[in-house]
């Protein structure tokens, strides 16, 4: 029952299926996966300089979101959690506002308008339905949109998990669900947050399909996402995807590994870089210069580093400030505890 | 206008509610066996079955996705069953359908209502009696309603569906068929944030909402019949809640009765406590009372009577406050 | 994949496999049946007379739930839920007690002393993960105990099903999760519930075994109930049986069924009916006499008058009583609030 | 005795728990790890992972499973990792673990702990910074109590743990690392339902619990810097609630400042609010002051501190006391 995960290019780079990619496109989702990169170490690098609280970097699972959100269209939704800031970038979401959200400015939640990509969920589990939710009013207003969302591993373990899947497979939701198992949630390894030899297998109790496809391999996750938007926008309905990838560093920044995981099963899985046998692969089809390696880095650090001014420089989010999300129209409870609050600040 | 039953009512106002294309209907049993209380009866045959949905037995997943619908544009109503089964989606609504505005910072909303069957009264089984509203009126981001006619019934429940930010709405459920009233045809809305004096007096001040105005009423004739003249004041809305009108009949009563059915720990009532005597600590001429639940577990059939607040405690505790 | 429900007597209670009973525990199964469908006749007679509040009657589901707790041992818990009335009596919950919850008295939720059942569940799908929490004591005690959970179809789509299954899975917990699927929640066909070809089918989500059964065929529930047991207490982990019946009255007896189904098809199941296949096997082997069944249901009968005498019986419940299950020792406020109900009672 | 901060007096309360063989722990993240917070840090090694148990990421799961424990005569302790994670557990907590001695009528029990760590102060993501306290003192059936000190914390876990019924053990985060203190080695309690006056005082009743101790000492000591004697109060335990000792105290001060970090609306100021003008009333000089959170959802690190209630704001809540 098990299937092999849907592969196209080995850890070399070299293609075991037939790659249906034009050089171009790979390029781009080469060129997608090494600025997210650039984002994740920098992310990390502010917070290690105490500018950004606790961070979730996502080095290694580059290629599972890149791949997830590469062929969405605009109208499409996104709905994903704390480590997913390179598929909501792609989606449109603006690095800015997610070191914002990490710098702790609710600003950073305000997705800009036309941009169909929720702010990152912070608890594990209950952002799944949101996207069944959206899903079902595409459905409803007969509009051709579809909803993705992403998550890791240990998000399976929780009921919402289950109450999303079986909402999907009941009213045939034109929806993605696209699980990041990167083999840990914190400490927990894959094999101690369940009992099923995959996630994928899992999509049978809820009567759709599940894909195990290798998530470093960028171009086995777009080909099989694509074939899952293909068929949720034919109203085949959800497609439950498990991309198998590894989580390089740290839960968190605040997360010390080392407490649990052995440093050989990292440095196996660092050999596995998804970014690493792309390059290969362009290399080996005269796709790739180190003067175009170093144009995109530039081109990334630059737009990266354009956004840590912007968030760092947000004016301060003050005392009045707190109130104006409560409600459409602040209640007179409110008002009053806005001017009792604003009374005590100096 | 015609004499409705409060589900009857609320039947017209979802009716009136639907002609608007973005509502739709969620809940367990609601399309074609009507609802438990029948409050949607017929609706799924007259507005299809995409906008009146049979859902699975899941109260996360149906709050869950009602809220990705809000977001995407449309307006759910949810109805769960009893509020006693409500807590399974309670970290959905707390975590999220309270949150999303601020989280968003006002970009995407989750305007919806989450019908709330609560109550004692009817000799149910346990977990179909519960009257937890205060956990709801706790939580930042929500609005939290109670009918206690059929004509409010109607008007808050237009009224919610209109609001921008989510309303968490309760319906008594033992008045459901027991209360009658005439209702305007239509569209109309009671608005939300507004109490009312359904009964005027000068000695003391008798609150109350939802199942508990019936009793209310009563122990105000009756006190009445003994020469004391009692306001009686229906709340309509917990959060956000009218203090202004409360704060006023009671500085010209100089004495207040809060009146609940949810236990008294921390219940709906101790706020209302809490905010006179810190408006009004100088006009009040005896102690609050609350007559409340106890806290306890709703006790079952046999024993629920010893449980909702009376007519007679609420009487005597009335009187306590003109004797001291 | 769908397998074909376990099955030993046909409709007309002709073997179609091996059948493995004796004959006496053949006797034994049926009267159970017999007892619990006088049971639920006379329950349901209570409420339309006023003497008991909603009831939710089993009848056609007698061969599941009888067949669940036939051959559990005295050690062994059963966690069940409002339906189960059947199943919890013949694991040792007195027909007195069930009685006196549906009139409306705590006291039926006291479970003798040494009965290991807890009174039933109300809400849908919360208990599931109280079994798995009693399994995992009896493995963390090293007692050789097993839990058995009874639950609808409906259930299954609550996420607390899903995170007791995969506890389950996980912990390896010794304990059998029986879906008594009856076709119907309230108004919600199975199709509408998941859109899974069988419930059964879910276990494999969770890493381990799940079964389908025949639910209207005691000796069948019997014997794979058994067969679960035993690997539960071999220490090989949890099993999901899914026994296929149908239930014949409505919801509750306050639920008109002629809303949402069919009477032909109710028809058609009571020719399927539990009880009377097995009377007529036991006819085929010699081992029924028309005096022998009046005699069993004289002696049910009258087992279940003297119950409902007892329960209707009990002392009123008063007002200081209510206050009696809140804690161990009621706290300075609940002692106050008992004395101002008590000054009021009269 | 040694000098320990409250994480350490947790762990070593959590050791000394284990040596009773029906002890287990469940959390995600508890063992190997040792826990966000490295409570348990240690313990699954020293006592085993059938002990000390990591959990999949499930609350529900984890809070019903460790019920059937209970019942099954274990005592479970469980770690949810904020308290902004129990809302999924919610149901569990409500339904049956708050309930099941009433419902059995004393035939099955739930003893067992839920630790919640809560509130802001540490910078932290949206839900690590709750105080939701209320929506556990209102649910009949529950203890709640809230560790201040690491003397109190060992001691209180130590009394839950033993206490026939369930307890909702509440954590302040912002004091694990900050607060130390001299801890006793071995066995003790700290007994539930008793609250106490860590700071004599004629003026003023300052009355608080958990995270907001500190503020509130430093506060007294402001007031009594320019001459006003503030007594405080750590409540400890919110249910039940020690109203004996706060009403003889604001009966003699005549004033009170009720402080919490949860939102105003129906916070457990309110119910002590509530308690104090049904009971001493005319002791009151003054109305009482509640100093709160907002009734917001929690700002994010930038903010925050315009959300917890400071240092000024309680001295000033209570001069005003002393003013009117
Ligand atoms: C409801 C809830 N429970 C617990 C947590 C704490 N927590 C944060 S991340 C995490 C692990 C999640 O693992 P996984 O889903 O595999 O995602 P990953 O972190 O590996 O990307 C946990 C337990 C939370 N945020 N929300
Ligand atoms: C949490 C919760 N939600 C809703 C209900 C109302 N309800 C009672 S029974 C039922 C249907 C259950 O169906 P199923 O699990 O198939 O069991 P059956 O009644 O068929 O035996 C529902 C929705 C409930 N009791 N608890
Ligand atoms: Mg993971
Ligand atoms: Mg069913």
């Amino acid at each position: 029952m098990l299937a092999e995960p849907t592969r196209i290019l080995d850890a070399d780079g070299s293609p075991v299926s037939e790659v249906e990619h034009e050089l171009d496109t790979v390029r781009y989702l080469y060129r997608s996966m090494v600025t997210a990169r650039i984002f994740d170490r920098k992310a990390s690098a502010l917070q290690r300089q105490g500018r950004l609280a606790t961070y979730a970097p996502f080095e290694g699972q580059e290629a599972s979101q890149i791949g997830t959100a590469a062929s969405l269209k605009e109208e499409d939704w996104l709905v994903a959690s704390y480590r997913d800031a390179a598929a909501m970038n792609l989606h449109g979401y603006p690095w800015e506002l997610l070191l914002a959200g990490r710098m702790g400015d609710e600003r950073g939640g305000h997705t800009p308008e036309g941009i169909n990509v929720l702010p990152p969920s912070i608890t594990v589990g209950g952002h799944m339905i949101h996207a069944a939710g959206i899903a079902w009013a595409q459905k409803i207003k007969k509009n051709n949109a579809i909803a993705v969302t992403i998550f890791g591993d240990g998000a399976t373990s929780e009921g919402d998990f289950h109450e999303a899947m079986n909402f999907a497979g009941v009213f045939e939701l034109p929806m993605i669900f696209v699980c990041q198992n990167n083999g840990w949630a914190i400490s927990t390894p894959r094999e101690r947050q369940t009992a099923s030899e995959t996630i994928a297998q899992k999509a049978h109790a809820y009567g759709f399909t599940g894909v195990l496809v290798d998530g470093n391999d960028v171009l086995a996750v777009d080909q099989v996402i694509r074939h899952s938007i293909d068929r949720a926008r034919q109203g085949k309905g959800p497609t439950l995807v498990e991309a198998l990838t590894y989580r390089i560093r740290g839960h968190t920044t605040a997360d010390d590994h080392s407490r649990y995981r052995e440093k050989t099963h990292i440095e196996s899985w660092r050999r596995n870089d998804p970014l690493n046998r792309v390059q290969k692969f362009l290399k080996a089809h005269d796709a790739w210069s180190a003067q175009w390696q170093s144009e995109i880095e530039q081109s990334a650090s630059s737009q990266i580093e354009h956004a840590v001014t912007r968030a760092e420089n947000l004016a301060p989010f003050d005392v009045g400030e707190i109130f104006s999300g409560s409600f459409a129209e602040l209640t007179p409870t409110l008002l009053e505890q806005r001017q009792e609050a604003e009374g005590y600040d100096s | 206008m015609r004499t409705l039953n409060m589900a009857q009512a609320l039947r017209d106002a979802h009716d009136v509610a639907l002609e608007d294309p973005r509502v739709v209907i969620l809940g367990e049993d609601i399309g074609r066996a009507g609802g438990v209380f029948r409050v949607t009866d017929g609706l799924q045959q007259r507005h299809g079955s995409d906008r009146v949905i049979d859902t699975p037995v899941s109260e996360s997943g149906i709050v869950g996705t009602a809220y990705g619908m809000a977001i995407a544009g449309l307006r759910p109503i949810v109805e769960i069953q009893f509020l006693g089964f409500v807590y399974p989606a309670y970290d959905q609504i707390v975590s999220h359908v309270a949150r999303i505005r601020n989280r968003s910072q006002h970009r995407f909303t989750a305007p919806m209502v989450i019908r709330l069957p609560y109550g004692a009264g009817i000799g149910a089984a346990e977990h179909h009696s519960e009257s937890t509203e205060a956990i709801f009126t706790h939580i930042a981001g929500l609005k939290v309603v109670v009918a206690s006619t059929p004509e409010n019934a109607k008007g808050l429940l237009l009224a919610a569906l209109e609001d921008p930010d989510p309303v968490i709405f309760l319906e008594p459920i033992r008045l459901y068929r027991s209360t009658t009233g005439d209702v305007a045809e239509g569209h109309y809305i009671t608005p939300i944030g507004e109490s009312v004096t359904i009964q005027r007096g000068d000695d003391v001040t008798l609150i109350a909402y939802g199942a508990m105005i019936r009793e209310t009423l009563q122990a105000a004739n009756l006190l009445e019949s003994v020469g004391v003249s009692a306001e009686v004041i229906d709340l309509q809305t917990l959060v956000p809640l009218d203090s202004e009108l409360i704060l006023k009949s009671v500085k010209r009563t100089g004495r207040a009765v809060l009146v609940h059915e949810a236990p008294r720990t921390g219940g709906v009532g101790a706020e209302i406590a809490a905010q006179i005597q810190a408006q009004a600590l100088y006009s009040l001429l005896a102690p609050i009372e609350r007559v409340t639940g106890w806290d306890l577990v709703v006790p079952l059939r046999k024993a629920e009577h010893h449980y909702i607040p009376s007519v007679e405690r609420i009487t005597a505790a009335a009187r306590r406050t003109l004797e001291s």
